[in-house]
């Protein structure tokens, strides 16, 4: 069986305006949680929003677990506000995390908005393997991270569309540059639908295969409601239809077929 | 007290009234790693379609107050994949597989029937709420002349138990199920989801890439548990009742209004061990109210 | 920016397109009582009948996740004395006054009209979800041939503004849709309430005495917008949209769909000031969105 | 205008299990409240449950209002729980409280269960006032607002059906005992439906009318619904259908055409 079920928040620590970082305790049932990973939280106790919210972990230690959570809506409002002490219900780990090849060297981390929480995960654990890792991380404004990401990363870079304290640009642009210079053992990024389209239009360019974790609405979130559709290519000519939740959110660059703008 | 909480669906015999409605369910392996499946007496298989489809593309959800659309579009392995591969996992565990069956044409159900008659599913249960073409794009189950037709050949094309599942979209349902029933269905199933849409007012679209779905979940209970009421009142055939069942109490909220047995759907989603609470919640209900059997339940309004 | 908040619902003119659904605002003094009543553009006062009604016995109310099922039954004062009490007061405030009618017979509704056209309202809302007893029960407005006979013969006996108030509880509501535009109503609204029941589990009654009633709430806004949808792609007569709104946003999602006007009905429960904060709502959209007027957002989807 | 906005919770008891005393701050544009008014108040941040929830008040002062709620369902229990500091949105008051003569001298006041909540109120203000009140409430097991009933009364009685501690019975046995022995200027009850019945027939029975504090479920609570009717008798003959929430809650027991049971 499974995880599911409740969790203690040991710790909420908002980040921003809008972003808050929230430790559980890490239940004994969960054995391996693999980066990028998430986990499907119920996000009420009146019964509204109905559907659970999928959280990636963005810290996985022996004994907690930690969510980096944006207010969007109903359902991140209550969860950025659930009281420390209280309890969460969670199920998972769910889907396909990064694949993370024993033999990697040195690797490049991309994250945009609030999609940096799954990469920091993934920096983390990384970094405790001695895997040496470039990063860049975009922002709209302020970053999140930023230290983690300094403190863990041979190279980053940390861009911010409208705050001049940081470079200004896209994820993008850094991108290209830096795989022109570098070679990567692996590339992983997580970010708006907008970032992971351009970055694989310059990873086809380079004939790169990235990592892309992708997100979709949810409702089981385990694979059973067919509701969460990633479109991949079947064979040269042909399409499919595969759960994100499930295949994924884990997919190759080189796989997806992204819906026109 | 030891409860009788056996269920005669009119031949199909459920060892309990807590089933897993067609499309929230898949074929049980996902579920199966949260929750004893032995506790279902029945699950209602995705969808069923003669080819393999790959369903509707983009966007196939919206969430609104207590409910949700989907437009999933019937992705499914084919009948003859689930067949093969399906049938054989699922007689691992101690529940009825009902095979939920979708066609394009009338044809095409009887053809699809036909060939589950030869496999092992102990029911066939009718969707006739897909769209159909030549009803101006509404459903088989919308037209009473088609339902006639479209039920009476399948009745032909097989000798399984057979379910209908009837659609809420319509001015008279009772019409419907006398129908459903006269051409030799054994049990009734509804409701189906209701239609609905959403818009994303920020990106000026519907929320749904193809506009409009199937709305499901708590919302519709109140329009289940009329229809059913109505439908219990006009035939004699049992009802399995469905839509927006969340908990013991909905389930016997369902067999008050005339359900024999229900099937839990959306509530999947929220609570993976629902089907197990619920059963435990009916069986309380039962000890409280010192009925003997659920049958005893079945429509008993004061 | 000043925004042109105007809407001319084919004839009868409206300053903003928030106004208020009938049933839900008696005939406004309570509400005055909480909100400036001239921030709306109009009232759809209480469902009138020829003679005073004293409405159903017994419990009237059932609340349901996100909605509430009602079966007031049509309590009112009765025509005549809306016209000498009710009017006055309604004509201290800026706003039009709809007329919701309903009758037992298509001569009574075609009598209230009569009674009414002579009187100081700007606007008929011919109700046609009343039960029928003719039509077995289900409301004039679900038979295409009834709605055909009663929209038209109404028609001829005023010469006011006619809305008539469609019925979501159809298979087809296109067809009747086109039926109203074709017998000379200036507007269609809807929806009204979809049939619906809740059972209480422990008295194993209907919460309602009458058993069924109107579902109305955040729980059928999908199925209002759905709906709102098909028949503005349907007809050319302008649609006054309701069911479930509770926000400025969610009238955006009704006009977007192809209301030219919106309706608050239950979600003036909730809040007794929401009809200003939706205006305050729509008219930041049009601000936020570089719309010059209303007119311009109504079934303006991409 | 009347009011309808938020309102600072500054104190929360619990007086049992399922029952909590919550303290809020008066808004100044509240002047005057009668006892037996009501408040209806919404009970949700989530949006669920949907309609506002009617509660009397149970103490008026000059700075704060009381509300004493039972816990039944969703609705009660948020509010039981709603934190201190925080803020309710409340509009009121409404419906028609109990009508306090400015002659009375002598009164009997009868609770039942969490209908005892409003009597107090009107206890409170009648024994400001200087008039003599004598009181008996009843309870399922232990009582509350004991001290404040004996406190204020010149007579009461604490009855209970399960507690031996207290007196055993029925309200309406010892209501019945009461009027026999002296005269009131005027009878108040509030209580579950089958008591204001019982005590009705006993009151009809001795010629008496009381005021009832009737409840049933609200939506708009100002009258602009019509879903929370009483039957009252019109005239010999008829009957007629007016609003619990407008021209009730209280309602004198010789109009009331009470459901069978
Ligand atoms: C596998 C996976 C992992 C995720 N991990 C994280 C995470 O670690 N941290 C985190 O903060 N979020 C994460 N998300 C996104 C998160 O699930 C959504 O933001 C959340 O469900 C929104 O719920 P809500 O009730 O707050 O907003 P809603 O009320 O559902 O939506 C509010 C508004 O936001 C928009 N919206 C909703 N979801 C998204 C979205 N995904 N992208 C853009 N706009 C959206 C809606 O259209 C709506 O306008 C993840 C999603 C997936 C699928
Ligand atoms: C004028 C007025 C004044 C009131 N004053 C108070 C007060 O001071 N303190 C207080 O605690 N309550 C008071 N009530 C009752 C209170 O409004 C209800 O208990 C509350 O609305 C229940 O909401 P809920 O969401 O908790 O329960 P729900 O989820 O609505 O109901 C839970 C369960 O309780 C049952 N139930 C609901 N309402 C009642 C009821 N009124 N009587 C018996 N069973 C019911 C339901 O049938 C259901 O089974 C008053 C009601 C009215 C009309
Ligand atoms: C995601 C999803 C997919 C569904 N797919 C099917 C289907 O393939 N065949 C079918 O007959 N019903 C399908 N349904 C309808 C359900 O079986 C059920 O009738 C409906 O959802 C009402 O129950 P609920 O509110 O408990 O979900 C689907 C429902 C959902 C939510
Ligand atoms: C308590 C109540 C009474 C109603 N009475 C009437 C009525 O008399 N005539 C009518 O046409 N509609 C009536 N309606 C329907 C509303 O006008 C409206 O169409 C419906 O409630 C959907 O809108 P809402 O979800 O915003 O409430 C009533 C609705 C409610 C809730
Ligand atoms: S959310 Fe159900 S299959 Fe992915
Ligand atoms: S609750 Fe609306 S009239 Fe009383």
């Amino acid at each position: 069986m499974k995880f599911s079920g409740r969790v203690k928040i040991i710790e909420t620590i908002q980040l921003q305006d809008d972003i808050f970082k929230i430790t559980v305790e890490r239940p004994v049932e969960v054995e391996t949680i693999i980066p990028g990973q998430f986990f499907n939280i119920l996000a009420t106790t009146s019964g509204l929003p109905l559907l659970r919210r999928p959280i990636s972990v963005s810290q996985i230690t022996d004994e907690t677990l930690e969510f980096t959570i944006k207010v969007l809506g109903k359902g991140t409002e209550w969860l950025a506000h659930k009281a420390v002490g209280s309890y969460l219900e969670i199920m998972g780990p769910l889907g396909n995390g990064f694949e993370i090849d024993g033999n990697l060297k040195k690797v490049l981390l991309l994250g945009g908005g609030i999609g940096v929480a799954p990469i920091k995960g993934l920096l983390e654990y990384l970094s405790q393997n001695d895997v040496e890792c470039d990063s860049v991380i975009g922002f709209r404004d302020l970053p999140i991270f930023s230290e983690e990401f300094i403190r863990n990363s041979m190279h980053n870079e940390i861009i911010s569309e409208k705050n001049s304290a940081y470079k200004q640009g896209y994820v993008t642009g850094y991108f290209e540059q830096l795989v022109k210079e570098s070679s990567y053992d692996a590339i992983f990024a997580c970010g708006p639908e907008a970032m992971l389209r351009s970055i694989t239009k310059v990873a086809d360019k380079f004939g790169l295969k990235l990592q892309l974790l992708m997100e979709e609405k949810m409702a089981c979130g385990i694979g059973a409601c067919l509701v969460c559709t990633c479109k991949v290519k079947d064979g040269d000519f042909d399409y499919k239809h595969v759960r994100k939740c499930k295949e994924g959110p884990m997919f190759y660059s080189n796989e997806v077929i992204f819906d026109e703008a | 007290m030891k409860h009788n909480l056996k269920v005669d669906l009119n031949g199909l015999e459920l060892k309990n009234p807590i089933t897993v409605a067609s499309g929230t369910y898949g074929f049980g392996r996902e579920y199966a790693e949260y929750m004893d499946l032995n506790i279902l007496s029945a699950i209602s298989v995705k969808g069923l379609t003669l080819e393999p489809r790959k369903g509707n593309e983009g966007k196939r959800i919206a969430e609104t107050p207590m409910g949700m659309i989907n437009s999933v579009g019937l992705q499914n392995p084919g009948v003859y994949e689930f067949i093969r591969q399906e049938i054989p996992f699922l007689r691992q565990y101690d529940l009825k597989i009902i095979a939920n069956i979708n066609g394009n044409t009338i044809d095409e159900y009887c053809e699809i029937a036909r060939i589950l008659d030869q496999a092992d599913v102990d029911s066939i249960e009718l969707n006739i709420s897909c769209p159909n073409v030549k009803n101006g794009g509404l459903a088989f189950g919308t037209n009473p002349k088609v339902v006639k037709e479209v039920v009476s050949k399948v009745r032909k094309a097989t000798s399984k138990h057979l379910i209908v599942k009837l659609s809420p979209n319509v001015t008279d349902i009772k019409e419907i199920a006398r129908i459903v029933e006269e051409q030799g269905a054994n049990c009734i199933s509804m409701i189906n989801t209701v239609t609905g849409m959403a818009i994303d007012i920020h990106s000026r679209r519907p929320v749904l890439k193809r506009g409009s779905g199937g709305l499901s979940g708590p919302a519709i209970k109140p329009i289940a548990i009329k229809l059913i009421h109505d439908v219990y009142q006009t035939v004699k055939i049992p009802i399995l009742g469905m839509g927006g069942i969340m908990s013991g109490g909905d389930a016997v909220e369902f067999m008050l209004a005339g359900a024999s047995a229900i099937a839990i759907g959306t509530g999947n989603f929220v609570n993976p061990t629902l089907p197990k609470m619920a059963l435990e919640g009916v069986t309380q209900y039962l000890e409280d109210y010192a009925y003997e059997s659920t049958q005893h339940l079945v429509g008993d309004l004061r």
